[in-house]
């Protein structure tokens, strides 16, 4: 796996940017030598995006020089960056859904390939002749993509592929690869590294960004590690190990496993019986599920993204509609009915999108904090909203849950994506309930956060609450889950025990594997 | 293409104009109604199709443009003003004046444009708010400088309202020159005539009809079209491929405001030669509908304004053959009654009962990198 | 994209952040005086005597200040409609039809029901009964809009445009038709005066400013509560701001969303009932046009705030009320005020403007009323 | 002008207010205005007007000339009609002239000042009756809510009428009243009155009557444009509308000016009288096309104009339109 490591293509040198209150970048020194694949780790919000969006040209700079193959670059706008053979594939894909595969990759660089030289721009679409090229493209790389499926329609898997053709169709030597993992099962992932390596073999130099320390270890050539605003190492894959990494990157010793007593279920809170749910498009993406939760256990359902757990979670919240099957909590029949009926029965639910569905962000954090039981006793006298309540309420639970804000007034807004979170995470989990359903409750958080609210599921569970975690972090269904559900295309395709399940089963699982028995 | 919708739309054409044949078959011919009615169906249907049009593009960039009824309106003034000026004041001939005046036309249209555009795009007003600042501030500007330029002491004219140079004419298409001489009846002849009638058009109405499929050429089929549509479904993501969103979103409310501007040309250099205050009526607005109606695509708003011009037409004809109306279709006499049809047509298609129409998904969102 | 400028800290005080508030928009009028004044200039008229016209006009004696506040009247009602419904966020520029319907309805109880009753109704009885009728009917027009809005997607904008139109012709028909004045002597589209049991007193006698005033500041007050204050109101915010959350939090979107268009199109009706009932006492073709679109200017100008629309309106109000003096005193045309109003409407919206203008620093904060058609 | 002292005995004042309605209108309020104008002219009057921006304000642009002790105050307009009534008892010292304002019971200090709109329509429906080829004629009005509209309308078809019983031809008479768009916008939409006067001429017409403010005004130019006979409404169109003149037969005059004029003067002189003043209606001279009008139909035209006066021809128009 070693290689010669030669010339150096990219080189930032003392980066500093900012953002109002924010210094995401300080002062910092990044270099990419050819046919290496660089991985850069860092916590959230640590700057490695902000970075990348620097050397991208979508970022200006405070302070600061890019070299690009030695030269000093004037970096502008991405189209300088894409000139220069800088390609990115970014943390949240840069598509249209609505355009096709071919005009997704012909946007911006629509020149006439047939001409003599390739810069003559064309100002009729030739879409044929850029499909065509597409088609060599993926044929080239391994890279397998339909050139005329509408972008909207693609598995993310899929979208990152065409994210990748879209870099290499404009001649990128270095690409910038933003979290490409996360969204990838296991297998997808292998299939990604092989593509990298495809790339890397044909002199492409690659910045490898992720949270994820076990694939750094695997693929790296060299590792930097960034901690708020800085870089605060370079590491060789071969010196270091996940727990001297976690330690870099969080700058203190953490547990990476959590400690947990075992379960004691009891009767059974949820019961899903058939369920059937269609998603936005009109598809059906959760094809007859059934299972059960018990109280005082923690079931986790794995799969990859896009395989009917979120759709799973907003029908049994009531987000969604169901078309068939039901499910009841309790005993009590609650198909079909409405988030409020759901919710009174006993059902705390942390979203997945905590900005679209979980927190008005133009609100008071006081205010998010009644979100969901404003109408209740406890804040309202008739129809009169008890502004004394609701600010006893917010000032407790600011105090319980540790949630770090400069008072209960401010907009939720303004607060990190982690006092968001736990903003929620207050609120839901104060309330008296049966069941949690927590949908990716950690995404995008730091290890602290996600620390404190392991812990406070866990705690749920000894209290007696069922919880139903949905995740696409393996590890983190791995270290809280009693037991184990893996969806895979709408169905579920097994069931096991935390005792019996192996990362690397569950893995063959998300991928489609079918289990013997259920 | 939408096919379900275009149907819809043609069936409700027919039906219109089927009223009217049936009602006025006992006075005037067939051939002559359905013509007659068609030319005025193109005609009325011109303004809200160049509104329409102003809207689809500024739309499809991500800037919502409810001053389209400003901007017609402002460019209706200056347009005739323009005329007014090279005529009397510069003395061109008839010609050049009213050709230079449409040119003043689409001018004001494009500074309305720029208008909308710096408020919304710079400024990030909130586009809704920036296009109801465009209304306003047309109708007092249109309305306190023709009345201080063109009435009263120290008016600029002297309280003489000099005369407009005129309007464009039409252009004729000699289909009875050429088919005529081959008709062996007086049917054959008047079917021929009637239906050149349709065929002469003023060069902003037959512009217009150009103008559609060109757009819609432009928007699917051309690089600015792809760019264009991309910085109003996903700004971020055009500006990764260095796509200039900022310049692309101005120049295409810009060409926007260039459509209402010929719109606005319509009313004062092509259908009458004379500008009267609050003159658009509300036809910017229907404009709105128009594109909303059709997908925020060309031809289905095009398709759009011809049901508003159907409707005006079956209208205006009810009314011209009010006498032989049959007692059970009384209630036709009600004009209020018939000139409800565009408006709950409008409501029941936006209904979705014939499929949902989508805005571009940035369609009013600042743009913040 | 929604960022809302309200619920910061208390702490500020509620007098410092009326003031900060408060310092955009004074500029912005102050701007917006100075350009018209250059305007005026730059054809020859004399904007001094114009805006001492203007002030004379409107606030220079009683008789100035009662005929503001008549003015004023329907365009906090009006304008508080169309703020309702931004904080719900709905964009209702169908003031102008729920308006009008519901002149003519009050009108229809006010002249009407003595009439099919056969007797006189005390005033305690017929006054409220008119105006409520005029309420419902405003809420009702604005309740379609908001029910195709919640079950069909369609879009507001267009349809309380449509509205407008199908409301005008209605109205056409039947001033024209069934409630046309029969007496001999009349000849427009006009309804027969109202009865006076329906009318409401002058608080002043011979002075042309009602009740209505008073009830609009009411009126207006009782929103800010409503919104502010009580569940509903919190509903109501929420699905403005983020109706996913809405529906997360057990909302139901849908009947929020008809109730808002209903409260907006109740608070339209008012202002037509009150056009009816304090001011006209008889609806008539042609009475009330344009009020919608004011509204909508007003709104804006007022951020959306209770307090903000009732002072938009006093200023709205005046500018059109001195217009006359205006005119009398320097011939300058009344479309003058329609270009005022847009130049201050221009500079609040575009504040940062005034702030280059004034070098006034950013607070980082932007008023989203809307969001595109996406609703 | 505010500085003359109005109030004074020396100082004669005339001020008019429009109804809803601009003062360059090229119409009825412009018509007035002008009656005024020859006032300032002729006597030396101190002259002033106000736009009226809203219904609303009836009152009060009366009460600002009122109350700045003008003499006469000219009130443009059928909806003004109470208001005036309502100031003449509030300003008993001022002379009001009220233009298309019938007054069914004598106010003291109130003229209303009505026409005939029925012969004024009947003179044009005949003279389009006798000069079209196709006869086929047409009329595009305002909204036939306003009753001087109606009457208009109604006597250009009873003009046509009297013109076929009289020659023994049938013309067909269009007419078509503009009544979808909401009361303030009947009489402002010219690109309505233009395509409605097309639809009319695709019929075969081929002489348009604009009846309706600046919605006729549409229907007259595209008339004129399209080579047919254009006919106004009002005042001489030919003067105020030059882009119609080459094609302007006629028009249906309401004598506003002579009558706004007539009736300040007759306040001049203190001879204001009380009730109904009925000013002139009658046809404009044909201008341009004097050559095209044959003289027999000219000689026609001045037996139904003086037949109509004399009495002996009526249109049987009612005041108001019936239900
Ligand atoms: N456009 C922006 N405006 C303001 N602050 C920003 C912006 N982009 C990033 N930041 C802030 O800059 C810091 C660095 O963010 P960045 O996105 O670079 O982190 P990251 O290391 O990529 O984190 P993650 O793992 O979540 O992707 C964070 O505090 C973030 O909140
Ligand atoms: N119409 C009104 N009449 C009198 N006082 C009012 C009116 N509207 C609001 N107020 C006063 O103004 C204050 C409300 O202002 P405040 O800034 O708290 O509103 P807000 O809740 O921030 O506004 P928003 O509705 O935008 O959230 C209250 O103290 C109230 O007494
Ligand atoms: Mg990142
Ligand atoms: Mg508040």
């Amino acid at each position: 796996m070693t290689k010669t490591i030669s010339e150096t293509v990219l080189e930032a040198k003392g980066i500093t940017k900012k953002f109002p209150g924010v210094l995401a970048n300080d002062k910092v020194n990044f270099d990419l030598r050819k046919g290496e694949i660089h991985a850069l780790l860092g916590e959230n919000g640590a700057g490695k995006s902000t970075l990348m969006n620097v050397l991208y040209g979508l970022y200006h700079p405070e302070a600061g020089e890019v070299f690009v193959n030695g030269k000093l670059m004037e970096l502008n706008s991405s189209r300088d960056a894409i000139h220069h053979g800088i390609g990115m594939v970014h943390q949240h894909f840069m598509l249209i859904p609505v355009f096709t595969v071919t005009e997704n990759i012909m946007l911006g660089a629509e020149t006439d390939h047939r001409a003599s030289s390739n810069e003559k721009p064309l100002v009729i679409l030739d879409r044929s002749e850029v499909s065509r090229r597409v088609r060599e493209l993926s044929h080239k790389y391994g890279l397998d993509v339909d050139p005329d499926a509408i972008i909207g329609d693609l598995p993310v898997g899929v979208q990152q592929r065409v994210e990748i053709v879209k870099a290499l169709y404009r001649k990128a030597s270095i690409l910038i690869l933003d979290e490409p993992t996360a969204v990838l099962t296991p297998q997808e992932s292998e299939d990604l590294f092989r593509i990298m390596h495809e790339l890397t073999q044909q002199g492409v130099s690659i910045v490898f960004i992720t949270h994820k320390l076990k694939e750094v270890l695997k693929v790296a050539d060299r590792i930097t590690v960034m901690r708020a605003g800085q870089v605060v190492g370079t590491a060789k894959p071969k010196e270091s190990t996940e727990q001297s990494l976690a330690e870099m990157m969080v700058g203190r010793e953490v547990i990476l496993t959590v400690t947990k007593k075992p379960s004691k279920p009891a009767e059974e809170v949820l019961r899903v019986e058939d369920l059937r749910v269609k998603d936005v498009r009109g598809l059906e993406s959760v094809r007859g599920v059934s299972f059960s939760v018990k109280a005082g256990e923690v079931v986790g359902i794995a799969g990859v993204q896009g395989n009917g757990q979120t759709e799973l979670a907003e029908a049994l919240t009531g987000l969604r509609s169901i078309e068939s099957g039901h499910f009841t909590l309790s005993g009590k029949d609650l198909s079909g009915k409405s988030p409020r009926q759901i919710t009174e029965t006993g059902l705390a639910h942390i979203p997945e999108d905590r900005q679209r569905h979980g927190l008005v962000l133009s609100y008071s954090v006081a205010d998010n904090m009644m979100l969901c039981d404003y109408y209740q006793p406890r804040f309202s006298k008739g129809v009169v909203v008890q502004q004394k309540q609701v600010d006893t309420n917010a000032q407790k639970l600011i105090k319980d849950y540790d949630v770090r804000t400069p008072s209960a007034f401010v907009a939720a807004g303004k607060l990190s994506g982690g006092n968001q979170q736990k903003v929620i995470v207050a609120r839901e989990l104060s309330r008296p309930v049966k069941l949690v359903v927590a949908s990716q409750p950690t995404r995008g958080l730091d290890v602290g956060s996600i620390e404190y609210i392991h812990n406070e599921i866990i705690a749920m569970r000894d209290r007696g609450v069922g919880v139903l975690l949905v995740s696409a972090e393996l590890d983190e269904i791995m270290s809280l889950s009693d037991r184990i559900i893996v969806m895979y295309s709408g169905k579920i395709v097994a069931t096991v025990n935390r005792e019996d399940a192996s990362r690397e089963q569950l893995g063959l699982w998300m991928a489609g594997a079918q289990h013997e028995q259920v | 293409m939408d096919w379900k919708r275009f149907s819809f739309i043609f069936l409700i054409i027919i039906i219109l104009f089927s009223v009217v044949v049936l009602i006025g078959q006992v006075k005037s011919s067939p051939i002559v109604i359905i013509t007659s009615m068609l030319a005025t169906t193109i005609a009325v249907a011109t303004p809200l199709t160049l509104g329409a049009l102003a809207g689809v593009f500024s739309e499809r960039a991500g800037i919502v443009n409810i001053g389209i009824e400003g901007m017609m309106l402002s460019s209706a003034f200056f347009g005739w003003l323009g005329a007014i000026y090279m005529f009397h004041v510069f003395e061109y001939s008839i010609g050049i004046s009213i050709t230079m005046g449409v040119v003043f036309a689409i001018l004001a249209g494009m500074a309305m444009g720029l208008l909308l555009a710096v408020l919304s795009i710079t400024y990030k007003v909130d586009q809704i708010i920036g296009g109801t600042v465009i209304n306003i501030l047309a109708v007092g500007l249109t309305g306190f400088l023709n009345r201080q330029m063109f009435f009263g002491r120290g008016s600029v004219f002297e309280g003489n309202v000099p005369n407009s140079p005129g309007v464009l004419p039409t252009i004729h298409i000699p289909l009875t020159e050429i088919f005529s001489p081959l008709c062996n009846s007086a049917d054959c002849i008047l079917v021929v005539t009637s239906i050149n009638k349709v065929f002469d058009q003023k060069p902003v109405a037959i512009a217009a009809i150009l103008l559609v499929f060109v757009s819609h050429y432009i928007l699917f089929n051309t690089r600015w079209g792809l760019r264009t549509r991309a910085v109003g479904e996903h700004p971020k993501a055009a500006d990764t491929v260095g796509i200039n969103v900022i310049k692309m979103r101005y120049a295409n409310v810009i060409i926007g405001g260039a459509f209402a501007g010929l719109a606005g040309a319509y009313f004062t250099i092509e259908s009458v030669p004379s500008f009267e205050p609050l003159l658009t009526n509300g036809r910017g607005f229907i404009s709105l509908a128009a594109m909303i109606f059709g997908n925020w695509t060309p031809i289905g708003a095009w398709t759009a304004a011809l049901v508003f011009g159907a409707s005006q037409a079956l209208n205006i004809n009810i009314q011209i053959f009010r006498d032989v109306i049959p007692p059970q279709l009384a209630f036709l006499q009600q004009s209020y009654i018939v000139g409800l049809i565009p408006y709950i047509l409008t409501m029941v298609i936006l209904t979705g009962i014939i499929g949902r129409t989508t805005p571009p998904a940035a369609d009013g969102i600042p743009y913040e990198k | 994209m929604q960022v809302d400028t309200t619920s910061d800290a208390p702490s500020k005080g509620f007098l410092r952040s009326a003031l900060d508030s408060m310092l955009i928009p004074f500029l912005a009028i102050l701007t917006a005086i100075i350009f018209g004044g250059i305007i005026i200039l730059s054809v020859g008229g004399n904007p001094i005597l114009a805006y001492y016209g203007l002030i004379q006009g409107s606030f220079g004696s009683a008789k100035a200040l009662s005929e503001t506040a008549v003015w004023a009247t329907p365009f906090i009602f009006a304008g508080l409609a169309v703020a309702l419904a931004f904080k719900g966020g709905l964009f209702n520029i169908g003031a102008e039809g729920q308006l009008a319907l519901g002149a003519t309805f009050t009108a229809l109880i006010g002249y009407a029901l003595p009439e099919w009753l056969g007797s006189d109704i005390p005033a305690i009885v017929h006054l409220p009964l008119a105006i409520i009728l005029g309420m419902t009917t405003g809420a009702i027009w604005a309740a379609i809009v908001g029910f195709l809005k919640a079950y069909t997607g369609g879009h507001e904008v267009i349809n309380t445009i449509m509205m407008n139109y199908i409301a005008l012709n209605t109205i056409s028909f039947l001033l024209n038709g069934p409630m046309k004045d029969r007496n001999p002597n009349n000849v427009i589209a006009r309804t027969p005066l109202i009865a006076d049991s329906a009318r409401m007193p002058e608080i002043f006698e011979g002075f042309r400013i009602h009740w209505g005033f008073i009830l609009a500041l009411f009126v207006a007050f009782f929103i800010w509560w409503l919104l502010n204050k009580t569940t509903l109101g919190f509903e109501i915010r929420t699905v403005g701001a983020n109706p996913d959350a809405a529906k997360y939090a057990g909302m139901n979107v849908k009947r929020i969303i008809i109730i808002t268009m209903a409260l907006s199109g109740m608070l339209a009706g008012m202002a037509g009932s009150l056009e009816v009932t304090g001011l006209n006492y008889r609806h008539e073709l042609g009475f009330s046009i344009g009020y919608g679109f004011d509204a909508i200017a007003i709104a804006l100008l007022g951020k959306s705030h209770p307090l903000g629309v009732v002072l938009a309106s006093i200023l709205f109000a005046a500018m059109r009320n001195g217009a006359t003096r205006m005119q009398f005193l320097t011939q300058l045309p009344v479309d003058l005020i329609s270009m005022l109003q847009a130049l201050i409407l221009l500079f609040v919206a575009a504040d940062a403007i005034i702030r280059y203008l004034y070098r006034i620093k950013a607070k980082g904060e932007r008023l989203v009323l809307t969001r595109g058609w996406g609703g | 002008p505010a500085e003359a002292d109005c109030s004074s005995e020396d100082v004669f004042c005339v001020g008019l207010v429009t109804d809803v309605g601009k003062i360059n209108d090229k119409s009825f309020n412009q018509s007035a205005w002008e009656g005024v104008q020859r006032a300032e002219a002729e006597l030396g009057a101190q002259v002033q007007y106000i736009e009226t921006a809203d219904a609303k304000d009836y009152d009060k642009n009366i009460a600002t000339f009122g109350d700045a002790g003008y003499d006469v105050i000219v009130t443009v307009g059928f909806g003004m009609g109470e208001a005036t009534v309502k100031a003449a008892g509030l300003y008993p010292n001022v002379d009001f002239v009220g233009v298309d304002q019938f007054q069914a019971a004598d106010t003291p200090g109130v003229v209303g000042l009505n026409f005939p709109e029925d012969n004024a329509g009947f003179l044009v429906g005949a003279l389009a009756a006798m000069m079209s080829e196709s006869h086929k004629i047409g009329a595009v009005c305002g909204t036939d809510v306003v009753p001087p509209v109606w009457r208009f309308g109604e006597g250009y078809k009873a003009g046509a009428a009297y013109v076929d019983g009289m020659m023994g031809s049938t013309t067909e008479v269009f007419v078509v009243y503009h009544s979808d768009v909401g009361f303030d916008k009947t009489f402002t939409d010219p690109e309505w009155g233009a395509q409605t006067a097309q639809s009319m001429m695709d019929q075969g017409a081929d002489a348009i009557f604009g009846c309706g403010g600046i919605t006729g005004n549409g229907a007259i130019t595209a008339a004129a444009q399209a080579g047919a006979y254009a006919i106004g409404v009002d005042a001489d169109q030919y003067l105020t509308l030059p882009e119609a003149a080459p094609r302007m037969l006629s028009s249906a005059m309401k004598l506003i000016t002579p009558g706004v004029f007539d009736l300040v003067k007759l306040s001049h002189d203190g001879n204001f009288p009380v009730g109904n003043f009925f000013g002139a209606a009658g046809y404009a001279p044909y201008h341009d096309l004097d050559s095209e009008v044959p003289a027999e139909v000219k000689a026609e035209m001045e037996k139904i104009n003086a037949g109509l006066l004399d009495g002996s021809i009526t249109t049987n128009v009612p005041p108001v339109k019936p239900e």
